[in-house]
């Protein structure tokens, strides 16, 4: 089966972001009220695996792998199958 | 005494560090990021560049190279280990070194001149330095911020563990005026050691300051230490 | 015939173009046909309406080794060593998407750099922007930002050095910014490559996949920026400094191996101009067989094949025998190495697909495209400008405010927000670098030589007098590279101008050409590489005529070579050239009275030579470390320049000026200042009279202030106050 | 009221993707089958908001500012009140 994952990879809260503040101060200055905005990455990709649950796991193992977890965290957002 | 200059793809002051090596009267050999042996080396340099382009996050691809398990053993053997640039980078993403490196506060690539205080001299990259002696090293890098969680840096200053800090210019006439720390390290940290001090990571480039015609010499003895530090041990 | 005449319409070629490509095939041609005369017919890949006039330009001297017609020039320094360069533009790219264009501009050039089988050693880039104030200095800040970005984000990551550039900002340009970039690489003489293939020999395709990058952008780059261009946006294409660093380190050692014969670059108009080149010069055809074609997306159709401009692709043709190495080679380096095509005897670019011959058409047909030869006619409300009268030019009550407000402008501020964010020593032989010195200089490793070099154009002078202004540029780019102490070689040049098929279009770029072969006649230099740009222009502007010169000199011996800054205390200034400058085109006018008119400075070559002959002569004598041109802004702004880089000032005293404001801020070509110790004085003075040139003993280096001695008036600025209004302005863009 | 926004802003398909590129055939080395690897970028951010749809359009408006409409596209992935 081919599966679709996202991951979403970010700083930990409490690590200055100055690219999230950079944003913040370009959104102010168009008038949007955002606070605490983060910038992170998002990785999206096509898995190979027996079922949803695997596919999950090996999401996982990727998101670990790619993580560094001095500084970040992730999350699997989504496993989708593919037709 | 051969020194193994790790060659990442992308990887782009590998030569330069071995020109560095060699003006010493260092052997220097680059060695492929596939390599699954590092015989005949006594110490290991990762060389400052883009590895797999940094894409990702710098030195996030190239720990997984084949190369970098011969790079830890090297290290637990005690032999040197130097990452310059991306290769500090690297060292802390391979987890050689504590700590990460972080987009520089001012959100892009920086090459100039900065200046550096020598915290140690009892290691083999600086024992050819004075205490608290000031350097003028250029830097070239866009994620060079040190972070460390509170712990880490509190244990990595009680070990004295930094070899490295930026500092204000000495000179009379300073030309590095608004903030001598170039990327919003913490502590100022522009280089450490791991608690045993055979591995060493600083994001300035002493291979570009081994000739007053190229504007500082200022990193030859950086590279004359290792090489007496390896004399020592031969 | 409908099935003809429709793609007819939605290639653009006119008609005449048309029935000559049916009168060369001998029949009508398919769309895909079609569309490679469109590509190769561009005025991008086919010169049609300079190429007449580029042969008025000085082509031979005694260093050169490879002139125009190949992927770069190549100039023999000596000692078994050669360097090839060449200039490119990426100005329409940018305009659309400045941190990719700018990026992939960068990594083209560098591509045409290794296709002559030379290691990249420098890279320089000449931008030009709209307007910092206003409403529209939004859309600058944002362009500026980008195409520093993609410069850096390329050069740096690829590891080559950005040593020199220049920045320079005109309202003519608020709608079509300029960004040419240009690569210096280093190579032994015998390992020079060419664009060559022998008969039956495979032709490897070496890189990134092909996708549907860019597609149509060669004709894109040829055509004016429109609302339709817009609608005709090709999928930007996206470098790839990581993939480009893979190809380039495969492509040296290939040569350094002697595994190839050949090489050839896939730039704009990717595999349709690089194979079809390379036929037609290696007097072949060759075949194409598009099925091995290594594709990044499915579905690709021939003709998206043939047109993509996908990035870091090059054609190496192996030597017999090596094809197996040469594979081995990239794919240790984990890039595909696949052999595309194959030369053969009848002079025809074949291309196959799916066994079907899809396109067959002779080499020569594609090359040899028409020319055109048009009437220029000046613009008359140029000349009137040229003609106003600027001696009744009222006289500023505060000078030391107009210094501050000159150093302060955007022309004359300081770079260092722009070239901070390049790498500019990676390779480790920058020995001069950005905003130390009028030109970089670049070592090679163990020689004492170096090259240095240079970009410069100056749009005020070009828009006002195309000719003399495309004279002063390449005579200006020749003095900073001979301030640093380095003998001109040769030039490359970045042609940017408007439409030639408009009087005016025409008029500026071959009244641009003419000028700059006077002064290359004049300065014996030859060109040896370009590029031209054309439709620079929109329904309501046209940028000035902008010949971006790119001057590379050698150093016979790194010691004796200068830099800009004052360095030592009690040196005595000299100044080589007439005191005065005079107020055409300068940016005093524009400045202090908002005025862009006037006559450009008058040059005088012979002058401008001997000056520069002189200087370099004090350099390696090694009397002088200290020398800077006086360019824009004239004599005040060269002098605060000089205190800038070591925080060290001076006392200048002049007496009898005719008016200040045109002995401080006025500008004139062939003066350069320097500085030389007491024991040294007297004799680099005669030096100067031996040259029978004018030259004036202004001052003395020292203290942490600049004063201007002048009969009833005392000029000072502290260096701080001059920093302050120098260091901000692009700080500000670039924070 | 405030909402959690996250946005994911990536490259258009067709255009290329250096950094996708790259991460894939590390993957690929390390045994994963992952294909068609793609990175962008993931904003988090609060908003200022009467309700939940007036939050998603301001996110969307944001978007469409942050965006490079040449060679991206944008969505709001998510809208969360806070307590
Ligand atoms: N303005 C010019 N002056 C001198 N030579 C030029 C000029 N413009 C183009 N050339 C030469 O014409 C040849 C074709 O140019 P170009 O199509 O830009 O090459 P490429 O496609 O390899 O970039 C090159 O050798 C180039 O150096
Ligand atoms: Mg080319």
């Amino acid at each position: 089966m081919k599966y679709h994952a996202t991951l979403l990879i970010e700083l930990k809260d409490g690590i200055l972001d100055p690219q999230g503040r950079a944003v913040e101060s370009v959104l102010k200055s168009l008038q949007y009220q955002a606070e605490n905005v983060r910038v992170g990455r998002v990785l999206e990709m096509e898995l190979e695996a027996a079922n949803e649950s695997e596919a999950r796991v090996t999401a996982h193992h990727i998101g670990k792998a790619l993580a560094n977890p001095v500084m970040e965290v992730f999350v699997v957002e989504a496993i989708k199958e593919l037709a | 005494m051969k020194v193994a200059v790790i060659q990442f793809p992308g990887s782009n002051c590998d030569q330069d560090a071995v020109w560095a090596l060699q003006q010493v009267g260092l052997k220097a050999e680059l060695v492929w990021h596939t390599a699954t042996k590092l015989e005949g080396f006594q110490a290991a340099l990762l060389p400052g560049g883009f590895s797999y382009g940094d894409y990702l996050r710098a030195g996030a691809l190239a720990k997984f190279s084949p190369v970098m398990q011969e790079v830890r053993r090297m290290a637990e053997r005690g032999n040197p280990v130097v990452g310059i640039c991306n290769g500090f980078q690297v060292l802390t993403e391979a987890g050689l070194l504590p700590g990460a490196l972080l987009a520089n506060t001012n959100l892009h690539f920086t090459c100039k001149e900065v200046f550096l205080r020598v915290e140690r001299t009892d290691l083999p990259f600086t024992a050819g330095y004075k205490p608290g002696q000031v350097l003028k090293i250029p830097i070239a890098h866009g994620e060079g911020r040190y972070y460390a969680d509170s712990e880490t840096l509190e244990r990595l200053e009680q070990n004295n563990q930094v070899v490295f800090r930026y500092a204000p210019d000495p000179s009379p006439n300073p030309s590095v005026g608004e903030g001598f720390n170039p990327n919003g390290s913490l502590n100022h940290i522009a280089g450490i050691a791991n608690e045993a001090g055979n591995v060493l990571g600083m994001m300035p480039h002493p291979e570009r300051a081994v000739e007053s015609a190229l504007g500082s010499a200022d990193g030859l003895p950086f590279f004359t230490s290792l090489k007496q530090a390896l004399e020592v041990v031969a | 015939m409908e099935e003809t005449l429709h793609p007819l319409k939605e290639t653009g070629i006119p008609l005449s173009e048309y029935q000559e490509i049916v009168r060369q095939l001998g029949r009508e041609p398919n769309r895909l046909e079609l569309y490679l005369f469109k590509v190769m017919w561009s005025e991008h890949c086919s010169y049609k309406n300079s190429r007449p006039l580029l042969r008025l330009l000085p082509k031979e001297g005694p260093s050169v080794l490879q002139g125009p017609g190949e992927n770069a020039g190549v100039v023999d320094i000596g000692e078994g060593w050669a360097v090839a360069f060449k200039i490119e533009s990426h100005n329409h790219p940018s305009a659309v998407e400045p941190v990719q264009g700018a990026a992939t501009g960068v990594g083209g050039i560098i591509r045409d750099i290794m296709a002559m089988g030379a290691r990249p050693i420098a890279l320089l880039n000449s931008l030009r922007f709209g307007k910092l104030e206003g409403p529209e200095s939004d859309r600058t800040r944002f362009l500026v930002r980008g195409v520093v970005e993609g410069i850096a984000h390329y050069g740096n990551a690829i590891g080559v050095p950005t040593v020199a550039g220049e920045v320079y900002f005109h309202p003519d340009y608020q709608d079509n910014p300029l960004v040419n970039a240009m690569c210096v690489g280093l190579l032994r003489v015998d390992e020079l490559k060419k664009s060559r293939a022998s008969l039956s020999r495979p032709v490897y395709y070496v890189g990134s996949k092909t996708g549907r990058d860019g597609i149509g952008g060669a004709a894109f780059a040829s055509e004016e920026l429109s609302e339709e261009s817009e609608s005709k946006r090709p999928s930007v294409q996206v470098g790839d400094p990581f993939m480009g660093k893979l190809t380039l380190e495969v492509t040296l050692e290939a040569i350094r191996q002697d595994l190839v014969e050949g090489v050839q670059d896939m730039g704009a108009a990717g595999l349709t101009s690089s194979l079809s080149e390379m036929a037609h010069k290696s007097g072949l055809g060759l075949e194409l067989n598009l099925d091995l074609v290594p594709k990044r997306e499915s579905g690709m159709s021939p003709l998206e094949l043939m047109l993509s401009e996908s990035q870091e692709r090059m054609v190496l043709v192996p030597r017999p025998g090596k094809e197996q190495e040469l594979e081995a080679l990239a794919l240790r380096w984990g890039l595909d190495a696949v052999p595309v095509g194959t030369m053969i005897a009848e002079p025809v670019f074949r291309i196959v697909s799916q066994g079907q011959i899809v396109a067959n058409v002779p080499t020569r047909a594609l090359a040899d495209s028409p020319t055109y030869v048009r009437e220029g006619q000046e613009n008359p409300a140029k000349v009137a400008l040229r003609a106003m009268d600027l001696s009744q030019l009222p006289m500023p009550q505060n000078l030391e405010e107009v210094l501050l407000q000159l150093l302060a402008s955007p022309n004359l501020c300081s770079r260092a927000p722009v070239f901070e964010r390049y790498d500019h020593q990676v390779g480790t032989n920058t020995a001069l670098v950005p905003g130390k010195g009028d030109a970089a200089i670049v070592r090679v490793k163990g020689t004492n030589r170096a090259v240095a070099v240079k970009v410069d154009a100056n749009p005020r002078y070009s828009k006002l007098a195309p000719r003399l202004g495309a004279m002063h540029a390449l005579a200006e780019a020749a003095r900073n590279v001979s301030v640093v102490g380095a003998r001109p070689l040769a030039y490359t040049d970045g042609l940017n101008c408007g439409n030639p098929e408009t009087p005016h279009g025409y008029f500026e770029l071959s009244e641009t050409i003419q000028g700059l072969a006077e002064a290359s006649r004049a300065l014996g230099l030859p060109v040896v590489s370009g590029n031209v740009s054309l439709y620079n222009e929109g329904p309501n502007y046209r940028i000035p005529p902008t010949p971006m010169v790119g001057v590379v000199g050698l150093l016979e011996n790194l010691e004796h070579r200068a830099e800009m800054g004052f360095r030592k205390a009690g040196e005595f200034i000299v100044l080589i050239g007439n005191k005065e400058g005079s107020f055409g085109g300068s940016e005093y006018l524009w400045v202090a009275h908002r005025l862009e008119a006037g006559s450009p400075p008058p040059l005088d070559l012979a002058h401008e030579a001997k000056v520069q002959a002189a200087i370099r002569d004090l350099i390696e004598r090694g009397w002088v470390q200290t020398a800077h041109d006086v360019a824009e802004g004239g004599l005040a702004v060269a002098l605060a320049e000089m205190c800038f880089p070591y925080g060290l000032g001076a006392t200048i005293e002049i007496r009898n000026p005719a008016r200040p404001d045109a002995l401080l801020f006025g500008e004139a070509p062939g003066r350069i200042l320097f500085t030389v110790d007491q024991a040294k004085l007297q004799m680099a003075v005669k030096v100067l009279e031996t040259f029978g040139l004018a030259h004036k003993i202004l001052g003395q280096v020292g203290g942490d202030q600049l004063t201007i001695l002048m009969p009833k008036q005392r000029l000072q600025w502290s260096l701080e106050s001059l920093r302050a209004a120098w260091a901000n302005t692009l700080r500000e863009v670039l924070p």
